[in-house]
């Protein structure tokens, strides 16, 4: 159940596409291309990468407003995504999404939603559409630490539980909700804890810095979510190397903790995993990061030359 | 400019009716649409076992089974929530709200999740589904438990908000909401479920967004909606005795808010009291009032009045809560004030 | 530690008290002269009883809308109590709360409320302001079963446990949640697994229908939470013989279940115990339930005989 | 009628004044208040240390320590509910709520705790707490994150709603909203924080719920109220230069409405444009506009016209989003149309 040799390479390809779509996007921002809240994925790669072949294509996938990184994963393309960046008539949500609000109905991924836990009760929701109809699809629903504080949380996970709907709820622990750290805000530090008061099987400390880890976490809860015994909950440790958002002091952590936390950087060790594993030469390796960075560079082309909405658009799309 | 969404709908009539409480109007609409549609469900809290607190959904249990009619937790926000995600992945949920006082905790799964979420996704999803909930004071349920906030959710582009006055309208608009593919927010009104009607036997839907002339007059325009519809019409009774005739406008939904009928009646008769339920800062009347004066300021003979329930938080107490209330004196003597 | 003989006879005329007041209520109820929404308490005593007992006077306590026992047990005057069901202004809210909304500034008992849940963020408020001041207080917060799946209850268990809030939260599971049985509505059967979500000490199954157990219990939790370690959690199993409010239809459960649990009565079970202990006669029981009887008529007398608010009192207390 | 709170204040006044932001003014409020009276405490989302998200306290949680400073959970329903719990036993807390979107979640908090504790049980109770929060538009956060919904918390008795426009009426009226003894909701427009104004310097205390003119015309009333005043007072500029003089309203509460003063202005220049951000369906025009038909029927020359932010959810795309919102160009034209 390891990740094929192509999937493999991929995957590095693909975290290497989300970083340097990361890093662009916090240049561009700056340069006042992007505007409104910019959450950077930055540190987190490995948790998208790894869901991105721990699921089937068809199954939901549904996040918050820190979601660049799961939809690229997902395979929205990446001229689109950034086109939606930049407010562009050619982004996922034809510009009226921006960052935050990025979707692809075709590919089943449900959204970023930017209200905290509010997309909790959504996945509940198509979950129960797809049990309602036989269809053995899981939902995969990621979420924050500090999501897990609010009342959205609590209604949709305890819900989901009455009906053994097949959800993953993946905590992406990456110890900070804003400027609060988990233990300021959460009664237990072990977040997946909570899960105990729904009776769902859970997983602590997940390694999300290691992708292989944490696909095979990923991929046993939605198994056990697939074979119709209902949600399993993953708390993944994570850590975002940027701010919360654009423009965020940062006074809640020191310059150390960040540099030490690169220590154990997504990217560098599967890029060292690879070539222990002799999966790829460092050749090889630089190959798929130029790749990524072209791709990303198309994509601020493609951004770029794509026209805003048409002032008549502001009227499009609000009711069906 | 106001959005508007395409609320067009068939509407078969026979023209053979059937006398029929409001309650079993709204029944009917449920028991004949989930016979129709599979991909209908309802859920909430004792709309199953229970047959709904109101006992608008006994005997759905077990006739359509516990997948189709699904008790849920005490969790309103998450009944709202759910509803949405399975609306979004094709299901056609009717989710229940057991009063509106209840809603004010699903205000942000209401207006951020049902109403935003294919405008701001450039309308790739659609949510086909209905909120069903109550309303309404009088009731001696104190403060918390009997607001009339319904207009609140429709100050937001997205959700549909309709609010039925009489049996047939109730099915009618109840059908029409279910078959329409954006939220819509049906709010029943508690003390109306016993009234009665004639009730067209066939498959009757109406329009969403239309007002109705329930009662026609030449003196002054009555404008109301769900359980002051009522009131307007004893009203209009009391005000024949004395020789004034007055019409009466049914607004039935508050988004789209039709008032192009109200217009047209006021430019007949002048004069127009808005009869609501809720309190009178920022409500119906203001928006009533406001769209008269600017669509009808030439036919203006006098101001348009407001009746409201007073700017207190209802009161248990009987007749202290009925002071505080809307009724048909209430709206003789602000009739009185304009003519 | 144990229940003085004075207290173990107040608790009989108490709980006697409670139960003719609530059968009183019914009949009143259904003659017109009690409107609303009325919840009764009949099956739970032991609870209030305990509770009495088991705090301090100067404690808070907050309860929902089945508050009528509670606000007995607390000494709330039995005929402002009942004047308040009949919306007199000699009602301890004035006639503008009814049934639901009692409340007792000055025996600091903060009130029943309608939403459920609502008021689990005013318990954790009312330990704050305490804490704040040094004041050692303890704040009995109790809730439904049904009221453990609700936001509120996640949200504001949090954030007590995160700031060691000084609250017993006390569930009292009476089996249902209207209609809803505890395991249709919450993911898990025990209740006080909840709490593991809170990192709390919790007290699961505790006997409701007992009330030395009860009262032993609360004790040791108030003891807890007055101790500074924070808040403490009950699981109290009890029963309620009558439907949710008036008006019930009952096709949740039938009517054996009803009178299997009639048998763990609380009342009957503590006039056993006085008397196998010889705390009472039954001579001495027979005369606390004629007292307690006694002062229901007295309070309906008072009721009955006092004004309704005048008309221009709508427009009083709305502003301070 | 309407029900009032007592809310008349102490204003001392040396009549010095130094320049000061709108944030700066808010922050001197809360930190003049908090020195003077130790049962002010803070709580909210990244309110310590942070510093709040718009820096409004910073350097407080070292200044005044964790006990008054508090940090919470993301839990907006605790937040204020908490807040009115403490403020029932005694203290004066200072509720933050990020943004007034997030304000939805509160609502049940809002208006069935802070609003109804002290009326539903006869008096008793006392909410004395300030809950503080962002508003507005136009900052390309998206639909879910640019409401300006702060009437509707207005609609119910029992909360005051304040809304500031310049940095001194903020400072003067949150001191009054602190030192008021009931729930305020306090809403700062986070596109006001840079602007600048005069503040006087020493202890400077608003009367909550009185309007104020913030420019004086004779040809038309402009009524606005938070960022709104500034997009009049652009649009006063503009105006006259073709010769229309206006005069500026604000009306800085929305509960209490004090129309007082635009009946006042109305009478004199008998014409009136509201400028609104949120959409206008049962809005603060509707409100305004209900008002002066009621109140100076006979001194209207023309309809009330409303300004408000367009019938969609908010976009996210700049120029889509600008122009879905009122700005001086709008109300500039609104005013021609009845000139
Ligand atoms: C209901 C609500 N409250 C507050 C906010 C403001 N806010 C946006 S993100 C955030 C922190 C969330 O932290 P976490 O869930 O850990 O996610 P992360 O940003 O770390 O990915 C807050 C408080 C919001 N968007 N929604
Ligand atoms: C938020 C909210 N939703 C629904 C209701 C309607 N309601 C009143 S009581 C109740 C059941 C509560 O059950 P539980 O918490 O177990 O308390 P019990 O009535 O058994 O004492 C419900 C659903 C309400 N008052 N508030
Ligand atoms: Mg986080
Ligand atoms: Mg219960």
């Amino acid at each position: 159940m390891a990740l094929t040799k192509k999937q493999s390479l991929e995957a590095y390809r693909l975290m290497n596409l989300i970083r340097r779509f990361e890093e662009k996007c916090a240049e561009l921002y700056a340069a006042g291309d992007i505007g409104g809240f910019l959450h950077l994925y930055i540190g987190q790669e490995a948790i998208a990468a790894a869901a991105r072949y721990a699921l089937r294509d068809d199954d939901n996938i549904i996040t918050a407003y820190r979601d660049h990184g799961i939809a690229l994963a997902r395979g929205l393309p990446t001229d689109q995504v950034m086109a939606e960046m930049f407010g562009k008539a050619t982004g996922t949500s034809k510009g009226k999404g921006g960052s935050m609000h990025l979707a692809d109905i075709d590919k089943r991924f449900w959204g970023g939603w930017a209200i905290v836990g509010s997309h909790l009760p959504l996945a509940a929701g198509l979950a129960l559409a797809d049990q309602y109809r036989d269809e053995d699809r899981v939902t995969l629903a990621l979420m924050g630490d500090g999501a897990t504080n609010i009342g959205y949380f609590h209604e949709a996970l305890n819900m989901a539980a009455v009906w053994k709907l097949p959800v993953v709820w993946l905590v992406e622990n990456n110890q900070y909700g804003m400027g609060t750290a988990v233990t300021r805000a959460s009664a237990v530090a072990d977040i997946a804890k909570k899960a105990e008061a729904y009776g769902m099987p859970c997983c602590m400390q997940v390694d999300g810095m290691d992708l292989l880890e944490t696909y095979e976490m990923i991929k046993e809860a939605a198994a056990y979510a697939r074979s119709g015994q209902g949600s399993f909950f993953l708390e993944v440790n994570t850590y975002r190397y940027r701010g919360h958002s654009m423009g965020d002091p940062e006074r809640y952590r020191q310059a150390h903790e960040v540099e030490a936390q690169k220590a154990t950087d997504p990217i560098v060790r599967w890029a060292e995993h690879l070539k222990e594993q002799k999966i790829a030469t460092a050749k090889k390796l630089a190959e798929l990061e130029q790749e990524a960075e072209d791709e990303v560079e198309a994509a601020i082309e493609f951004a770029r030359n794509s026209p805003f909405p048409a002032p008549e658009e502001l009227y499009d799309d609000i009711y069906a | 400019m106001t959005s508007t969404p395409d609320v067009a709908q068939a509407s078969a009539q026979s023209g053979e009716t059937v006398t029929k409480t409001f309650r079993e109007a709204i029944t009917d609409a449920l028991w004949e649409e989930m016979e129709r549609d599979e991909s209908i469900f309802i859920m909430g809290e004792e709309v199953g076992v229970w047959g709904g607190t109101y006992a608008v959904t006994r005997g759905f249990h077990d006739h359509f089974g516990e997948k189709r009619v699904r008790d849920t937790p005490i969790a309103e926000q998450a009944i709202v929530g759910a509803a949405v995600g399975a609306a979004m992945n094709g299901l056609r949920p009717i989710a229940e709200i057991m009063t509106i006082n209840f809603a004010f905790l699903a205000l942000d799964a209401l207006v951020n999740l049902a109403a935003k979420a294919r405008y701001m996704f450039g309308g790739q999803f659609k949510v086909p589904m209905v909120v069903r909930t109550t309303t309404g004071g009088g009731r001696q349920l104190g403060a918390t438990h009997s607001h009339s906030p319904e207009h609140i959710f429709a100050h937001f582009p997205g959700l549909l908000v309709v609010v039925p006055s009489t049996p047939a309208d109730a099915k009618g608009l109840l059908k029409a909401a279910i078959r329409n593919d954006n939220p819509v927010l049906f709010v029943e009104h508690s003390t109306l479920y016993q009234t009665r009607g004639e009730v067209p036997v066939d498959d009757y839907v109406l329009p969403l967004g239309k007002a109705d002339i329930k009662r026609e007059g030449t003196d002054v325009t009555l404008v109301s909606c769900a359980k002051m519809v009522q009131v307007s019409l004893e009203a209009a009774k009391e005000l024949e005795k004395e020789g004034i005739s007055a019409e009466v406008v049914d607004l039935r939904s508050l988004r789209p808010l039709d008032t192009d009928l109200v217009m047209e009646s006021f430019r007949k008769t002048n004069r127009c009291v808005v009869v609501e339920e809720s309190h009178a800062l920022y409500g119906i009347g203001a928006e009533v009032a406001a769209r008269i004066q600017e669509q009808a300021f030439d036919w203006m003979d006098a101001p348009v009045q407001r009746v409201a329930t007073e700017d207190v938080p209802l009161p248990y107490s009987r007749d202290l809560e009925q002071s505080a209330l809307p009724d048909a004196q209430k709206v003789v003597n602000a009739v009185k004030q304009i003519i």
